[in-house]
């Protein structure tokens, strides 16, 4: 029970993107195209669990006990850069097209505050090894889950009329903003 | 202090020495684009995109030397196949609309075989003192044949609209 | 020869988007009537103020994006602040109504490429805006079965612009909000519901709540005239309706004294004019059947989540605005299956034998 | 609601008794007759006449082309007087190439009725027949009668259903047909089923069409295997598609045809041109046409000549009341606008319309409001809007995803959208766009493939140019040492 409650926080009642504001780079980036979007959604979900999971680890079975805590930051950006660059290197033997349509995204997960975010914020709950799993893994969800619905959002307004104006970057703010407003609907929901 | 150092160094270590057994076990053999983007070149190594032929052209794309609208031969619609494959967003509306295909005018045609020597398809007809002609379906519009002509007969035109080619145009905007 | 080629067909039907647009306006006229009766002159000033801003904002656009003023005639403006004026409190002041039909059809239509373009439901989301960013405004409910007249023209002018406050005697919970506190302090809902529910009262609409959401039966005839006139179709609101009823039955048999019974949630609040007139906007909400029924009972779960869960006692304009939001991909995925072809888009075929694996069994 | 046999359709006002009660009525012959070539879907039949011929009724005047082709006799006997392109039964207003004919007046056929019992030949004989007496199909589509056979006779076929479904609004030509010679028709349909070897023949009516049902059970009482099945009425009930799910419950397999689940299908039409190919020996010249439209004097249905220029229809039915709005050859949902009243009937045109203002669709066009009409009136499943939508942005890969390729062009999206979309007319631009791409595609494997044989073959050149000169080399080289090798001999022997 209290797994699903982490899962439906994360997902929608603090969805990493809409309510925390994490990861806008490449929820702008490339929600493109549904496609694009889910791989994009895939391979964050795999960097965020791996990065969830090996920082929980860094932290219980290292930092913690050497006391060495004030290295948290630079030892979890190394763990997700690693994981990143595997992650990138997979993709490029397995999947040519999502490599190339996700470009200098993928690289750019690295950076995506949304990993190490989601990995400083199970340190800060102190969740258990399984519940920094679920939580990562929900959080994950939640990222993938809205990249995929603006990427719906955003397919139908290329064909839409927009002002000049507005169009481009300016109306997906303008739907992100919309969104974000729309999951207010769930505060308190857990 | 030293505990720190040592164990940072320790983490980069053996992230290092994993990756570099991933890079290896992933390794990707060399770019398979090229030989895709030479798959869709026309492959009659006209020149006009100023490599000596297709298979240079490829390369040039592929490595983003050249724009995917070098090629007139191939016109908007490789263009697009060639935007997609690479990922890449181009402005269809540089690249003319209409192929056009060489036509020769008849009358002042000397028949010196000089275009029929240059068309990479073949698609010139005729024999020596005698009027060329161009096989239509044959022709991709290169134009080698018109910087070959020294009577300056050859033109480079669009398709005459018939019946058979005639098909609906875009509706009014609505 | 230049001569401008038609296709076919060369018959029409004779329908038209302001036919059908004026026709969603004339099925809201019942409980409109009714709302802006009970709610006396304040209720009146609010409502004229949102059409007329409305309308003038649509101009507006029209104007600066050099459009024709033409797109005017097709009532479009005018339903959408009409709707949005339905939602809002009754004695809201004036600027939540202009606020309101700036954000509807400035912000959520015109800026989204104007009628037919835009993404989500352009009244819910200045709906939404208002009562994130307004929240005491957007909450404060004139009580209901007051004489209506009460409030003279002046003093109505007065609650419009804003300048005396609503006097605390007149105000009070909508239902849902009362039972909401109420539970949440450890009262019981059976009690709850016996104290701020009269099934017959909510029926008729004398209870307060928004403008134009009282009155149940009232929408429920407008919406069933549409039906009729088919104009909207009934997969929307059946499927939403029934979502809602089965959600709320199914709780309320589990445990009567934390969760409320169905004809107190389908009576009351939003969800009758959600479902007939809201959530069946043919611009924002799926365009197959199947995508319908799911938008539908998409809408029932999440209005249900939220009543019952969440942090706001009405959800409708929230669960409307997110199951908007899944509508490209809801119409990507529940396409009706093509002529001729599996539902996955394979050719269909008959009786036919595949001998190659005859051939791998023996 | 009623039950629908096929999904989606809508119900457009019929207007059919405007010409319902008119008897077929034959067109005296008119002075010039303007045959076209190309009547039918695939190539041009190629004229073998010449200026100054002169034919007789009946004779072969254009033969078939390669591929799918169909030939054109003359209608009428007479002088002909032009081979040239003339303007076309075709919405681009262009021109095709078109035989004129100044009709002499004795109207003399070339061949006289045959008595051989057409039962007594083989599937493949007749076929054969109805081949060259340039039978096509006459509910619209035009598409070779023979080549339908003959494709058909290669797989088994169950069914033979004979399309009584004519479902456009106004149209009456098939209803009047089926009324007046039902006899005909059920010829026709015996002779189909003979020819492919099936076992039962459908004839389909719509209920709208009372005394053709009743006539065609009567003429078809004595044959056990000829059914008469009632069909509601819903349009496109006509559409080949559309009946076959509605008669037999089955859908033809998408990118198919009709004979893989064991069905033929023709119209009654051609049911009846073939009766009167094979059993009177005629060719195509003539066709059931209804003129008719709120803006024709006396709506009727006329028997007319193949190239019969059409105002001479409508002259023949009191003239117009008023200016047409629009000129249609074809029903209103799917016939096509005509660049003027000149151009001549053809084998495929049922009907020729003269609509007035208030009978037309008005073309002003409002945004889309993704109401969903379209998709629910789409008889094939598909989403219209989507379609139009993405062919509007061009990307018409986009649009072939949303069910371009299976778009029958019915036009029940565009009538019932209240935006007044011209959804059709997207269609056609996207159907033709991308054909002209795949044509492109073709066109540059072709000159691929003619580049690449040019390299091999001056590559092949150059090797044996070199080959040549080596072995001249080497033979050169030969000599000279043979030589030096006497030399060397005589200085040794010296």
């Amino acid at each position: 029970m209290e797994y699903i409650i982490i899962i439906i926080s994360t997902v929608l009642v603090n969805n990493v993107v809409l309510v925390q504001f994490l990861g806008l780079c490449p929820f702008m980036g490339v929600s493109n195209n549904i496609s694009t979007a889910t791989g994009m959604g895939a391979a964050t979900t795999f960097v965020l669990v791996l990065s969830a999971l090996s920082a929980w680890l860094i932290e219980h079975l290292l930092l913690k006990p050497l006391g060495l805590e004030f290295l948290r930051t630079l030892s979890f950006i190394l763990i997700i850069a690693a994981v990143v660059q595997f992650t990138e290197l997979y993709l490029q033997k397995t999947s040519q097209a999502l490599y190339k349509s996700l470009g200098i995204f993928l690289p750019l997960i690295t950076t995506n505050c949304a990993v190490l975010g989601v990995a400083l914020l199970t340190i800060r709950e102190e969740f258990t090894f399984s519940e920094s799993l679920i939580y990562g893994f929900g959080a994950a969800i939640g990222f993938s889950m809205v990249m995929v619905i603006f990427a719906g959002l955003r397919q139908r307004l290329e064909l839409a009329e927009v002002p000049e104006l507005f169009s481009g970057v300016p109306i997906g703010l303008i739907t992100a903003g919309v969104l974000s407003m729309i999951f207010m609907g769930f505060t308190s929901l857990v | 202090m030293i505990t720190a150092i040592f164990v940072l160094t320790l983490m980069g270590l053996i992230l290092g020495y994993l990756l570099g057994l991933a890079a290896k076990y992933f390794h990707v053999e060399a770019d398979p684009i090229i030989e895709e983007i030479s798959e869709l070149m026309p492959g009659t190594h006209c020149g006009q995109c100023g490599f000596a032929g297709c298979g240079q052209a490829a390369e040039a794309i592929a490595s983003g030397e050249t724009e995917v609208t070098c090629c007139p031969p191939g016109g908007k619609q490789l263009a697009e196949t060639l935007a997609d494959k690479l990922g890449i967003t181009i402005n269809l509306d540089d690249i003319a609309n209409e192929p056009l295909y060489a036509n020769i005018n008849s009358s002042e045609c000397t028949g010196c075989t000089r275009c029929y020597k240059v068309c990479p398809t073949d698609a010139i007809v005729g024999a020596n003192k005698q009027i060329h002609a161009v096989i239509n379906a044959a022709c991709t519009g290169c134009g080698a044949c018109k910087t070959a002509c020294p009577e300056n007969c050859i033109d480079m035109l669009p398709e005459p609209i018939v019946l058979e080619t005639w098909h609906w145009p875009k509706p009014i905007a609505a | 020869m230049n001569i401008i080629t038609i296709s076919s067909p060369h018959a029409h039907d004779h329908s038209s988007v302001s036919r059908l647009m004026f026709h969603v306006c004339l099925a809201l006229v019942p409980c409109t009537l009714y709302g802006l009766y009970s709610f006396g002159f304040p209720a009146i000033n609010l409502f004229v103020i949102t059409i007329v801003s409305g309308i003038f904002w649509e101009a507006l656009c029209l104007k600066m994006l050099k459009k024709p003023l033409n797109f005017l005639n097709d009532y479009s403006a005018l339903l959408t602040s009409w709707l949005l004026a339905l939602t809002l409190p009754p004695w809201a002041p004036w600027w939540i109504g202009v606020g309101g039909s700036f954000i509807a059809i400035v912000v959520t239509k015109h800026i989204y490429g104007g009628v037919g373009q835009n993404v989500f439901n352009p009244a819910m989301v200045a709906r939404v805006a208002l009562l994130i960013s307004f929240p005491v405004h957007m909450t404060t409910w004139p009580i209901a079965g007051n004489d209506p007249f009460a409030i003279s023209f002046l003093d109505s002018l007065a609650i419009t612009l804003g300048v005396s406050p609503i006097p605390d005697a007149y105000t009070g919970a909508t239902a849902l909000g009362a039972i909401k506190t109420g539970l949440s302090v450890g009262a019981t809902a059976n009690d709850l519901v016996s104290d701020h529910f009269v099934f017959t009262d909510a029926l008729m609409g004398k209870m307060s709540g928004s403008l134009g959401e009282t009155s149940a039966l009232l929408i429920f005839v407008g919406g069933l005239w549409l039906l009729s006139m088919r104009v909207i179709s009934w997969h929307i609101p059946v499927s939403m309706l029934l979502t809602m009823s089965a959600l709320t039955l199914l709780f309320h048999l589990i445990d009567p004294t934390l969760y409320s019974m169905t004809s107190f949630h389908l009576l009351s609040g939003g969800i009758m004019l959600g479902a007939f007139f809201i959530a069946t906007d043919p611009v924002t909400s799926p365009s197959s059947k199947g995508g319908q029924l799911f938008f539908g009972a998409g809408c029932g779960v999440i209005d249900f989540l939220i009543r019952t869960w969440g942090g706001f006692p009405e959800g409708i304009g929230f669960a409307v605005l997110f199951m908007n939001a899944l509508t490209p991909l809801i119409d990507l995925y529940f396409r009706p299956r093509i002529y001729g072809r599996r539902i996955d888009g394979s050719p269909k075929q008959y009786d036919t034998v595949e001998p190659a694996q005859e051939g791998k069994q023996t | 609601m009623k039950f629908s046999p096929f999904r989606g359709g809508v119900h457009p006002d019929g207007y059919k008794e405007l010409s319902a009660h008119q008897a077929i009525e034959k067109l005296p012959l008119p002075d010039r007759l303007y045959v076209p070539l190309r009547q039918h879907a695939g190539s041009e039949a190629l004229a073998i006449v010449q200026p100054g011929d002169f034919v007789m009724k009946g004779q072969l005047i254009g033969r078939a082309a390669k591929g799918i082709s169909a030939p054109v006799h003359a209608p009428t006997s007479g002088k002909v007087l032009k081979v040239q392109p003339f303007v076309a039964a075709h919405p681009s207003g262009m021109d095709s190439n078109t035989v004129i004919i100044e009709c002499d007046g004795n109207d003399t056929p070339i061949a006289t009725p045959t008595n051989i019992d057409p039962f007594s030949l083989d599937g493949k004989t007749l076929s054969d027949t109805i081949a060259n007496a340039g039978i096509v199909g006459m509910g619209g589509a035009s598409f070779p009668a023979a080549v339908k056979l003959s494709s058909a006779s290669r797989q088994v076929v169950n069914t033979v259903i004979i399309n009584g479904g004519e479902c456009e609004p106004y149209l009456t030509a098939d209803d009047r047909l089926m009324r007046e010679r039902p006899e005909q028709i059920i010829l026709g349909a015996r002779l189909i089923r003979h020819i492919v070897n099936a076992e039962n023949v459908c004839i389909a009516i719509e209920d709208n069409k009372k005394e053709a049902i009743s006539a065609l059970r009567q003429a078809s009482s004595e044959y056990r295997n000829i059914q008469v099945i009632v069909v509601p009425t819903l349009y496109p009930m006509g559409s080949a598609k559309q009946m076959i799910q509605a008669v037999t419950g089955k859908e033809v397999p998408a990118g198919g045809r009709s004979s893989d689940i064991g069905v033929l299908m023709h119209n009654v039409a051609t049911t009846y041109a073939i009766a009167q190919c094979l059993s009177q020996n005629e060719p195509l010249v003539s066709r059931i046409v209804t003129v008719s439209g709120g803006a024709i004097k006396h709506p009727k249905n006329i028997e007319a000549l193949v190239g019969t220029p059409i105002k001479q229809l409508i002259d023949f039915c009191g003239g117009t009341l008023e200016e047409p709005s629009k000129l249609l050859l074809g029903g209103p949902m799917m016939g096509q606008l005509m660049p003027s009243d000149e151009v001549p009937l053809i084998k495929g045109a049922a009907g020729v319309l003269a609509l007035n203002n208030n009978e037309i669709s008005q073309p002003s066009a409002s945004p889309c409001i993704r109401c969903g009409r379209c998709v629910s009136a789409c008889p094939m499943g598909l989403v219209p809007l989507e379609m139009a939508n993405h062919s509007r942005q061009q990307d018409f890969d986009g649009a072939i995803g949303f069910g371009l390729k299976d778009c029958i062009l019915c036009g029940s999206c565009a009538f019932v959208c209240p935006s007044h979309i011209p959804l059709v007319h997207y269609f056609q631009y996207a159907k033709g766009e991308v054909a002209y791409q795949k044509a492109t595609q073709q066109r540059m494997d072709h000159t691929r493939q003619l580049s690449e044989s040019r390299r091999a073959r001056q590559e092949k050149e150059a090797a044996e140019k070199a080959a040549a000169k080596a072995a001249a080399k080497a033979a050169k080289e030969a000599k000279a040492a043979a030589k030096r090798k006497k030399q060397n001999a005589a200085s040794a022997n010296q």
